[in-house]
């Protein structure tokens, strides 16, 4: 490192500032990059992490600084200047096309051509099809994207960053919706890039992957550098940077007890993904939810939540059984669903922080059809408070938030309407590692006010430190259910293979 | 299968296709048209386009009438020019036509050398030129006036407006103050007539392409507190035009009687039908509407 | 805070671009800055603001309503027929508004049970009400009516046309609703995210249908001020009158992807059009012309906007 | 699989209206199914079809532009003076086209470089092109041709009118470009997310300008083929052509949302506005009726999509 021969680092981005309405987001930020090397960019939620990448990618102008690529400045406004400069990126935000196929999108902007601007089908279907497949996916390229779900949708962004010549790749939580098989084969993809020499900034909440995949981590907090330690480092450290503050990394002892059976669900189908699910939930139990990306997990949840209607079973819910043909419905019967896709199905972000957070419960917060503002205020006032929500003020749009504050907003929709059956689908994905303790000791004392609670993951850490039993699914089917004692990583992820039960 | 021009009541069948039907002038058309039609013992089918101004529709519609083998047609057509084409059509499919209202452009019609049976109507420049030379006599030569035009360049508004100045040019007192389009709609002619006068307080006279824009203006007129202070000159003749002049709202109209202009129509369509022999001129009265005439010149009852 | 004042920030473009176009006019012409002048655009304004109130409901949740003007010629002569057949005023109100909030709830449902684009059902309903309007009257217009009746449009209170009161009153209320109840709420939710709002319990069925039967009351009540003004009902009143109201929603600053605006824009929008067409006559422009002044001023209005928009980032 | 089959499931829902149309047409007169009354009906269709395959573009761009009308009516006064100034007809043809992809292109930089709402924008510009096409002509109509220009629309070969061959090569380029050229994919994706698109370096403000030019070049087209066929050029020419054509593309299956849709289903939709009208005239429906009846048929020509979309899944 101290070779005086060494050329300049790859990249150096100085003293970059960026201001929102009321947001310093980006305050004097420096980073550095080597050829070659995975760096990791570590903060708590609403820390610039994303910001400080899409001025990289040229998606968002600063308003100072600069930016040096083998130690010449770069002029940077827009992403085709990114693009030239061989600087390709993985949004937070998916930033897929809908309509259009997987290889439509791994390639848009660059699809390969015969003669003038007519597109080579052959040639872009046979590249996608080939580049998915090395990612160890069966994704068909030529189903339109809309109908991918969210994990396979961020397979298709990854492969659309590796499918670009890059020397910088930034991945701005590239695992988020991702299981441990997909998660290991973009491991493996991402050793083959920088083995030549390609350097990668990766963002990640999750911290168990750091060490794996990384070679130095910078810390980022409030908008400002912090530190940049080399891989691996103690996690209780980096942690420490991130929140300037002591986090106990485990999980909380559960107080909730399990009480009287609350939801029973029989023989619940909506084909082709979801067949002949039984299961019963407690009152004051959370069950955690496992499985392989499209085992069917979503569809469940929404299933129940009447976001689709299923085809056959039933839902009983203390007794009495439910018709549930719309989300309304299940609400009023006290079920409330965190859905998986927050940007689809989440929030409205053009509406404020506490109109999300108001929206589910505005019949109680409404006298006569008008909403009481003072009340709609002190809900958002506290669960801001509550999930620790960085927002300029319960007024700001929600489109404005960093991505785990979205997912916060998102969360606390639900916590607040005090359902009597919760089920979150992925409700951590992207929320760091303080909130998301702070998250679960939240849902443990929901579950012990009688709540009983549903709890989809894809980290297997989650289910098992979390749940009180695992219901693991394999191809829309339950494989198996397991105590919590019982539960190990080895036999959920044979279950969730569908090899034992 | 059936021998052309004959309906399904196996009567001969004639058509009537209309500039619009979205304008009492052509409902009474319709009427005299109907009438005609039941007296003669032949069908009759009317057809309209939705807009005055959409002669390519209006071609459309003639076009497919043909393909009806209709016996005989009368048209009214919404471009004097524009319609040439599809009169040779018919003149190709042996379908005799009769224009009604407005004429074909004489020199387009000799280009594309088609024949039309008869023209039954008078003009809409004649009509303005009356209306003019009504208000020449009556403003004793010195008026100001506002004209409210119909949609900028449609033709049958623009004949109007040439006809009425023509006949004012000759007096140097009748002059024009403000012209502006209210696109021949009611509201229009109040707020457009509304604006005229904060502009031109001192307005005596106002014509409107149309007695529907006249009547706008009348009501203009009385929020303004100027009731009866300000002539008010429209054309068509409507029925509620006519009741207003009988109210002394309006000062004058000029009737075209479309519904004797549906009459002859048909009647000349169904002669030219039979091979019978019909002028090529077929004048129907075109006259003004005062005070004096209006409840007892009806062409109604 | 800030994301109300750029909400308001918005409206003070289009606001300046309203006193803009007032100075222009003032400068050019003695006749504009009357006092009586000005009463005669807020009375012709107000029809077209009061569709435009129903209309900014429907864009906000990321509609449209093409048929607004239809309905405004169905509304009218319905009004017009019950009166003429004798019937007390209230009546005929009360029937006026009714067939203009069932017609406009035929859209809500053609768009939320049969799943057709806002676009397609009210282009259908255009249609169908103007035929609907016609044949109700044989194509005739329905005139005449009692000073008691037209007192709606001729009435005044210190000097200020009734119908001015009426604009007023319906923006008050419009606004108490959009602002501050639920179903405005709702109405503002649902044109941001259909599907987040329907996960969220709401029932995006039943609302959606309202809005277009608001929308629907609105051209209703607007036909009531037409048909008072007029002394007649037509069965083609309000041809293109869509246009106009879409227009001064947008030039509000409604925007057509749904889920932000209000009726504060949109009666700021209403005027500017209203002293455009006004300023227009006063000066004598002609005929061609003022339909390309028209458009442009259309376009600087919307332009003025977004230009402030990207200068503040 | 299923999924690349639903684009096409839903033109054969529209094909399958057109088809029960014609049927029932068919049982109701024995004037329609007649060789001469079809080509008739695709004579006819051809103006519209033409606006409409530009339509499409823009509206698979998430856009919309309602001046299609009136810059059929520029275009053709231009060509019609150049005709008649004695240029020769290529000149002409070349002049009328390039105004029309100018005045397309001019829509297109408002709305990329003034990020004006497309709506507003080529709402701004069907008033002031319309004002051109007035002032340009003193409101006047230029008529009168010669024979070899009309030909473009008077000329048959094999029985088949010229302007039926002329839409057939218009939607075959226009589908070649939509379907196998980078900008078609670009138009696509503009639609679908624009962003997204901006983010993978596409130069969106190019191509969405460019989308409003072939919008302009697709009027200019229609322009001339009206021009040829009236034998005149109308400043008044076109009025309200785009609801025309923006239900042709809607009821083909292009979503007004953007990002789906196709020629395929914009020919078959206007064909089914083409066979309406000629069954109505020819069966002599009143022209009040006429009018419910194309509302009802454009509201259940999409229904009958979003029904067999539904029970599909
Ligand atoms: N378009 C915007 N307008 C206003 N504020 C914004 C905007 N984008 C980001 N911000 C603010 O900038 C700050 C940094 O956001 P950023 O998305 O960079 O955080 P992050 O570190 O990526 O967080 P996360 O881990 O949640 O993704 C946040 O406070 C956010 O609210
Ligand atoms: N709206 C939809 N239309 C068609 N297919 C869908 C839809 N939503 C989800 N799928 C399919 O369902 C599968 C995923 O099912 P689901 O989301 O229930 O599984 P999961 O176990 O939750 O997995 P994941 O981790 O992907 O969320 C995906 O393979 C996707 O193709
Ligand atoms: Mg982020
Ligand atoms: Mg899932």
């Amino acid at each position: 490192m101290t070779d005086m021969s060494q050329p300049a680092p790859l990249l150096q981005m100085r003293g970059i500032c960026k201001q929102f309405p009321g947001v310093r987001a980006l305050d004097e930020v420096a980073f550095e990059l080597q050829r070659g090397e995975v760096h990791v960019l570590l903060g708590e939620n609403g820390a610039g992490k994303s910001t400080l990448m899409r001025v990289l990618s040229g998606a968002c102008a600063r308003d100072a600084g600069e930016i040096l690529i083998d130690g010449r400045p770069v002029a940077l406004h827009s992403p085709r200047d990114a693009q030239a400069l061989g600087i390709s990126t993985i949004y937070q935000e998916f930033n897929l096309v809908p309509h259009l196929s997987a290889a439509a999108n791994i390639f848009l902007g660059r699809e390969p051509l015969v003669g003038a601007g007519i597109i080579n089908r052959g040639k872009l279907l046979a590249d996608a099809t080939s580049l998915l497949r090395g990612l160890g996916t069966t994704i068909d390229p030529g189903v339109r994207v809309k109908h991918l779900s969210v994990a396979e949708q961020q397979m298709v962004e990854v492969a659309k960053a590796l499918s670009l010549d890059a020397r910088i790749l930034i991945m701005d939580e590239p695992t988020s919706a991702l299981t441990e098989s997909e998660i290991d084969e973009l491991f493996s993809a991402i050793g083959r890039l920088t083995k030549r020499g390609v350097a990668v900034i990766y963002i990640s909440h999750r911290m168990e992957e750091l060490a794996r995949v990384g070679h130095r981590a910078t810390v980022m907090r409030d908008g400002r550098y912090i530190a940049t330690r080399p891989l691996p480092c103690p996690i209780p450290t980096l942690v420490r940077l991130m929140a300037n503050r002591d986090i106990t990394q485990h999980f909380p002892t559960p107080t909730r007890r399990r009480g009287a059976p609350l939801l029973h669900v029989e023989g619940i189908s909506h084909p082709p993904r979801l067949h002949d699910v039984s299961f019963t939930l407690h009152r004051g139990e959370i069950l955690g939810v496992a499985g392989l990306l499209g085992a069917g997990r979503t569809e469940l949840a929404r299933a129940i939540a009447g976001a689709d209607v299923p085809t056959a079973g039933r839902v009983v819910l203390e007794g009495r059984p439910l018709r549930v043909r719309a989300p309304s419905d299940a609400i009023r019967a006290g079920i409330g669903l965190v859905p998986e896709d927050r940007k689809r199905h989440g929030f409205v972000p053009g509406q404020s922080v506490a109109a999300n957070l108001a929206l589910p419960q505005l019949r109680r917060l409404a006298r006569a059809g008008v909403v009481d503002r003072r009340r709609e205020r002190a809900l958002a006032t506290r669960w801001i408070e509550e999930l620790r929500i960085k927002t300029p003020d319960a007024s700001a749009r929600v489109l404005t938030l960093s991505g785990g504050n979205q997912q916060k907003v998102v969360l606390g929709k639900w916590l607040a309407a005090g359902s009597d059956v919760l089920i979150v689908d992925e409700p951590t994905r992207g929320i760091d590692v303080a909130a998301k303790m702070e998250i679960y000791q939240l849902l443990d004392r929901l579950a012990a006010d009688g709540a009983g609670i549903l709890m989809i993951s894809s980290e297997l850490p989650e289910i098992l430190g979390m749940s009180d039993r695992v219901l693991v699914m394999h191809q829309g089917r339950v494989q198996a259910v397991l105590d919590a004692h019982e539960a190990t990583q080895e036999r959920v992820l044979q279950a969730a293979l569908g090899l034992a039960s | 299968n059936r021998a052309a021009g004959t309906g399904t009541t196996g009567r001969p069948r004639v058509a009537l296709v209309m500039k619009t039907l979205n304008n009492p002038f052509f409902i009474d058309m319709q009427r005299g048209a109907e009438k005609a039609a039941k007296d003669l013992d032949v069908d009759l089918v009317v057809q309209a386009a939705d807009r005055e101004t959409d002669v390519e529709r209006q071609m459309q519609i003639v076009e497919n009438l043909i393909q009806a083998h209709v016996g005989a047609l009368a048209l009214t057509p919404s471009g004097s020019r524009e319609v040439v084409p599809v009169v040779g059509k018919a003149n190709a499919a042996k379908i005799p036509v009769v224009i009604v209202d407005t004429r074909l452009d004489q020199k387009a019609a000799t280009d594309a050398g088609v024949k039309t049976a008869s023209f039954v109507g008078s003009d809409n420049y004649r009509g303005g030129q009356i209306i003019g030379e009504y208000l020449v006599k009556v403003a004793n030569g010195r008026a100001k006036v506002a004209i409210l035009e119909g949609i900028p360049g449609h033709e049958t508004g623009d004949s109007r407006v040439r006809g009425f100045k023509d006949a004012i040019k000759g007096s140097p007192g009748v002059t024009i103050v403000a012209s502006q389009p209210a696109n021949w709609e009611r509201d229009q002619g109040f707020n457009v007539f509304q604006n005229i006068l904060q502009a031109h307080a001192d307005i005596d006279t106002v014509f409107a392409c149309n007695d529907i824009m006249a009547l706008g203006a009348i009501e203009a007129i009385s929020a303004a507190g100027k009731a009866g202070q300000i002539r008010v000159l429209g054309f068509d003749a409507i029925d509620d035009a006519r009741r207003a002049i009988t109210d002394g709202k309006m000062t004058a109209t000029v009737a075209q009687y479309p519904d004797e202009m549906g009459r002859a129509a048909i009647e000349a369509a169904v002669k030219a039908m039979k091979g019978e022999a019909v002028p090529a001129d077929i004048g129907v009265r075109i006259g003004l509407i005062t005070k004096e005439n209006a409840a007892r010149d009806s062409d109604k009852k | 805070m800030r994301h109300r004042l750029s909400a308001s920030g918005r409206r003070l473009g289009t606001l300046a671009g309203l006193f803009g176009l007032g100075v222009l006019l003032w400068a050019l012409t003695p006749h504009f800055l009357t006092v009586s002048n000005l009463l005669n655009v807020l009375e012709q304004t107000s029809i077209n603001a009061v569709i435009a109130a129903g209309m900014t409901f429907v864009i906000i949740s990321a509609g449209i309503d093409l048929s607004v003007g239809s309905l405004v010629a169905v509304a009218g002569v319905v009004l017009a027929s019950t009166l003429h057949a004798g019937m007390p005023i209230t009546i005929a109100l009360a029937a006026s508004l009714a067939v203009g909030f069932a017609f406009g709830l035929l859209n809500g449902l053609a768009i939320t049970w049969g799943r057709l684009p806002p676009f397609i059902a009210t282009l259908g309903m255009m249609s169908i009400a103007r035929g609907c309007a016609l044949l109700f009257t044989e194509g005739r217009p329905v005139s005449g009516f009692d000073p008691a009746f037209r007192s709606i449009a001729t009435a005044r209170l210190l000097g200020i046309p009734a119908p001015v009161f009426v604009t007023i009153a319906v923006y008050l209320m419009a606004h108490f609703v959009l602002a501050e109840t639920r179903f405005g709420r709702y109405v503002y939710s649902m044109g941001g995210n259909e599907e987040a709002t329907r996960l969220s319990g709401v029932n995006v069925r039943l609302h959606k249908t309202l809005v277009y039967g608001v929308s629907g009351l609105a051209s209703a009540v607007a036909a009531v001020l037409l048909t008072a003004r007029l002394n007649s009902a037509q069965p083609i009143a309000g041809i293109m009158y869509e246009l106009d109201a879409i227009a001064a929603t947008v030039i509000g600053g409604t925007s057509l992807m749904g889920g932000e605006g209000g009726l504060g824009g949109t009666i700021i929008g209403a005027l500017i059009m209203g002293v455009l067409r006004n300023g227009l006559n006063l000066l004598g422009v002609s005929s061609f012309v003022q339909q390309i002044v028209i458009g442009l001023v259309i376009v600087f209005a919307v332009l003025i906007d977004t230009v402030l928009k990207a200068r503040k980032g």
